[in-house]
């Protein structure tokens, strides 16, 4: 949270120092985080063979990163949680779900017309990137929606 | 070939993704990678609006699927003419704001999302993609008025938020309808498909409704324009050119789109007290526009309320059911586009050498200002109706169109809201070359790009309304499926 | 006949909004909002629609309310202990609601609700459909999914079918998280 | 709860024995209601419930002072219509567009749950922005009423 800059108020004024949550949510979430993120992470997944896909998975695994986040206080999460670097992905996230669609237009087929790529099974495997791509650019915006409005 | 459509799309949204990654290492990069861009897409446009014109229209359906299944853009010339003139106005904008709009890196990639969500809207003929679509243009115009450094900034935007998504959401309540009695999201398949349903069918006409309501919102037609002053009065004065140009623009051609495309004259036919209550519904915009206008006493105000009146002309053409009307309708929706842009934009241009909001503030700024000042008069002009500037066009069209089928309030309207803003604009003038005022503050330096902006725009204005019987002839064959 | 468990659900659902629109303090809002919303999320399981029940829980339930209870901290207390200020925002807010009804709130709401209930008898009753099974696209879409070996017909139509849509939608998403940046870092350039 | 979500057979999960109990059983699906009003109603009680919904989101965001509560009534207005969707994509006796086999019997319709899907993403990413607005008002001018934020705007408007 940037609040040196004069053009805008800074929203928190002075970034807080809070202290990690007590033992227990620690614990907890120490314990519990792994087994979340696993699950948001099958979900996305196997999007194509059971229920979820790219945007519940990456609800799930940013549910799990925060989790850790506002338990153990933003401040020691470090440099890899500040805004300006947690946008980089979800601009990853969107041209990957680009170039998996755009692809079928260099072969010659229509945008997005999966079955156009020379892997077998395409369509199957094509879902599953786009998937992916998704679920990157969900949890990750999740997390930086996370991270501007908690502030500090 | 017919893949360029896509990447009308594709383009703004590849390179929206750009500012944020490469803005870790070198600083000040939102600017150029938007320029590049919306130099590329008006590029692009003009290409296909080219080959649109030549070859007819362009047509694809993504995945290749059979149209009732996937999704169908397509490129016609109703759509190839705005989609140039999203992307020209995207470009005309960046030149605007080479000082006072979007510099940072979230800031440009918004900008180009705003293009992206606003060229979707023009090529696809998905009921609900345009949904989708209208809620990027959303999304991204709610931020960038949140961009104004004034404390009323972030109030406007919350507002233009709540109203603009309640309107998407009733006009996503039209496409449920829609699903629900057809079974069908294309435009083309639910005009047939509506046809079999019948034109009396509650659900057709709920759905019908419901659209007009939400992109009524969108448009902000009166009484539901109340987020459209606020909005412009508190973003930056590129950015309110900017969306004052497009925004309402493109979701009155998706509410012309909508009704001619998938309910067909067929429809308005068969439903003349329906189609009766839209134009009422226009017809109380026109007028209630300008009377709203005429008490205003900052600039801009007085401008976004101008909007809400002309904006009742060109969807009171689409009411009145003639081909001649819509094409009135839609060309009043180009032209004002560029005069209001380059109104809004000569307006900042002094509002940012003098810092003045008011209409009294704007006195004897033509001796200081004068080609600034001679743009935003001649746009002022034109917005009235003088000819040769093509706002005269429009409405003369839309009235004709009025008095030839008898709707004799809708011509009145448009008669008397010329008079009307005749009269607030006349204010303007006065006091920008009437009025002298000693002790003037020399203006504070205006980078060449802003006073550029409104001459072009001028000059643009010019020229459409010069053009304006090619224009009509190109369109014409683009509005089908009502009479004459 | 609506099943005794979707009735149940219908009125848990009821109740929780009405919850919602009766409490005044922001916070309880947001919690009855979250009640409401796995509410629905088990209305639409029960709908057949799993892949959209839990994308309403972990949506709906999960981020939403979560980003509203931030936002409720950071606007309503300057720190979490401070009732004294939530309380005052509470009484603030209830004074006036019970003082004059709002007239304009009245009209819109009760002429969108006449009208929706005017069409609720068109539709189709719960479980079937109007459209007649030739133009149903629901069977075209569970045939093509399946040959392309896609079980999840809904992931199938998301991103192999109506894919466009689902791009539209991450951009949706990027957009948010840009557009929030924004919102707080205002202008910073580069 | 996991247990519904993966499940693909008719009547497994919640709802005990009998084909796709969960929904409307019997109720024969005539067009507009012909079959006695109460049973037409009953049989359509979700959609009944929606515009309820609907009416109690809107009045929220157009009547509420807080501008917290107005999203969240915008919330409540938007799934209100979602259910709508999600209603007419019910079949009696379907299950859930999970493909099991070849015959695998009547599926509900998939793609108004498409739709939905994209757009609670979709209302999820406007209420964010939402929230931020509702934070930056406050830090900005201490109030989120939205009557004090008028008042602070008509004095504005005066002075000038």
């Amino acid at each position: 949270m940037s609040d040196g800059d004069p053009a805008s108020p800074g929203v928190s004024g002075e970034p807080r120092e809070r202290p990690p949550d007590s033992p227990v949510v620690t614990t907890t979430v120490r314990l519990l985080v792994p087994f979340v993120v696993t699950f948001g992470l099958y979900t996305m997944f196997h999007g194509t063979s059971s229920v979820g896909g790219g945007f519940q998975g990456g609800v799930v695994v940013a549910a799990g990163v925060i989790a850790i986040a506002f338990a153990f206080g933003l401040d020691r999460t470090g440099g890899w949680l500040r805004p300006g670097a947690l946008v980089v992905l979800p601009a990853a996230g969107v041209l990957g779900f680009a170039f998996v669609a755009g692809g079928p237009l260099v072969l010659g087929a229509a945008f997005l017309d999966l079955s156009a790529y020379p892997v077998a099974k395409a369509v199957v495997f094509g879902v599953e990137a786009v998937e992916l791509c998704i679920g990157a650019t969900v949890a990750t915006t999740v997390v930086l929606l996370f991270r501007s409005l908690g502030g500090g | 070939m017919s893949d360029a459509v896509v990447v009308l799309v594709a383009l703004p949204v590849v390179a929206a993704t750009v500012p944020p990654v490469v803005s870790r290492r070198v600083d000040g990069v939102g600017w150029p990678v938007a320029a590049a861009a919306a130099t590329a897409q008006t590029a692009l446009a003009t290409w296909v609006g080219w080959r649109v014109l030549a070859d007819g229209p362009l047509r694809t359906v993504v995945a290749g699927l059979p149209a009732v299944l996937g999704i169908e853009l397509a490129v016609d010339r109703l759509s190839a003419a705005f989609v140039v003139l999203v992307a020209v106005a995207g470009l005309w904008g960046l030149a605007y704001t080479r000082r006072g709009g979007p510099r940072s890196a979230p800031g440009a990639s918004l900008y180009l999302l705003l293009l992206a969500g606003l060229t979707g809207i023009c090529v696809v003929r998905d009921v609900f993609t345009l949904y989708v679509f209208l809620e990027i243009a959303g999304l991204a115009a709610y931020a960038l008025v949140a961009l104004g450094d004034g404390r009323d900034a972030a109030p406007a935007a919350l507002r233009y938020l709540l109203v603009g998504t309640v309107g998407a959401s009733l006009y996503l309540l039209g496409v449920g309808y829609l699903y629900v009695a057809t079974g069908a999201l294309n435009m083309g398949v639910l005009a047939d498909r509506l046809a079999t349903v019948g034109y009396d069918d509650r659900l057709v006409l709920a759905a019908f409704v419901l659209v007009a309501v939400g992109l009524g919102v969108k448009i902000a037609l009166f009484p539901v324009h109340t987020w459209k002053p606020d909005a412009y009065q508190a973003a930056p004065p590129g950015i309110t050119a900017v969306l004052a140009a497009l925004v309402s623009t493109v979701a009155a051609y998706a509410l012309v789109r909508v009704v001619l495309a998938a309910f067909t004259g067929a429809f308005l036919a068969a439903n003349p007290r329906l189609v009766a209550g839209l134009r009422a519904a226009a017809v109380l915009s026109i007028v209630a526009g300008a009377l709203l206008a005429l008490p205003q006493r900052r600039v801009r105000r007085l401008l976004a309320y101008s909007s809400v009146s002309q904006f009742g002309i060109a969807v009171a053409g689409l009411a009145l059911g003639t081909r001649l009307g819509v094409l009135g309708g839609v060309v009043h929706l180009l032209g004002h586009a560029v005069m209001k842009a380059g109104a809004f934009a000569a307006a900042g241009t002094i509002e940012a050498g003098y810092d003045a909001r008011t209409v009294d503030e704007f006195a004897d700024a033509a001796a200081h200002q004068p080609v600034a000042s001679a743009a935003l008069a001649t746009l002022v002009l034109g917005l009235v109706g003088i000819p040769p500037l093509v706002g005269f066009f429009g409405k003369w069209y839309v009235a004709l169109s009025a008095v030839r089928t008898g709707a004799w309030a809708t011509a009145a309207a448009v008669l008397l809201s010329t008079a009307l803003s005749l009269a607030y604009f006349a204010r303007l003038l006065q006091r920008l070359y009437l009025e002298r005022r000693e002790g003037r503050p020399t203006p504070a330096p205006v980078s060449t790009g802003m006073v550029a902006s409104g001459v072009l725009a001028a000059l643009a204005a010019l020229g459409l309304g010069l053009a304006s019987a090619e224009l009509i002839a190109a369109l014409r064959p683009a509005i089908e499926g009502v009479p004459p | 006949m609506t099943s005794p468990l979707v009735a149940a659900l219908l009125v848990l659902l009821l109740v929780a909004a009405g919850t919602v629109v009766w409490l005044r303090d922001p916070l309880s809002t947001v919690v009855a909002f979250g009640v409401y919303s796995l509410g629905m999320a088990m209305l639409w399981a029960v709908f057949r629609a799993p892949d959209v029940g839990m994308t309403e829980a972990a949506v709906g339930a999960g981020v939403t309310t979560a980003l509203f209870l931030v936002a409720v901290v950071r606007t309503g207390a300057a720190d979490p202990g401070d009732t004294q200020s939530r309380s005052r925002a509470v009484w603030r807010s209830r004074a006036v609601w019970r003082s004059r009804p709002d007239w304009r709130s009245i009209a819109v709401v009760g002429g969108l609700v006449a009208a929706l209930l005017w069409t609720v008898p068109a539709l189709p009753a719960v479980g079937t459909s109007a459209v007649p099974p030739s133009q149903q696209v629901g069977p075209a879409y569970v045939e093509r999914a399946s040959a392309l070996g896609v079980d999840n017909v809904v992931t199938a139509v998301l991103v192999a079918f109506r894919g466009f849509d689902t791009f539209g939608e991450v951009v949706v998403v990027y957009a948010a998280g840009v557009a929030v940046l924004l919102v707080f870092d205002g202008e910073v350039v580069g | 709860m996991l247990d519904v979500l993966a499940t693909a057979g008719p009547g497994v999960g919640l709802a005990t024995a009998g084909p796709g109990v969960g929904l409307a059983t019997a109720g024969p699906g005539v067009g507009l209601a012909t079959a006695g009003p109460v049973e037409a109603l009953a049989d359509r009680a979700a959609y009944l419930v929606a515009v309820v919904l609907v009416g109690l989101g809107l009045h929220v965001v157009v009547a509420d002072r807080n501008l917290l509560r107005k999203v969240v009534g915008l919330n409540l207005f938007q799934t209100g219509i979602f259910l709508v969707f999600v209603a007419a994509a019910a079949r009696t006796g379907g299950r859930s567009p999970l493909v099991v086999g070849p015959d695998g019997g009547p599926y509900a319709d998939p793609l108004p749950q498409v739709l939905v899907l994209t757009a609670i993403v979709v209302g999820v990413s406007v209420s964010a922005l939402a929230a931020a607005l509702v934070v930056r008002i406050d830090a900005e001018q201490g109030t989120v009423l939205a009557d004090e934020l008028d008042a602070g705007q008509r004095e504005v408007t005066e002075r000038e």
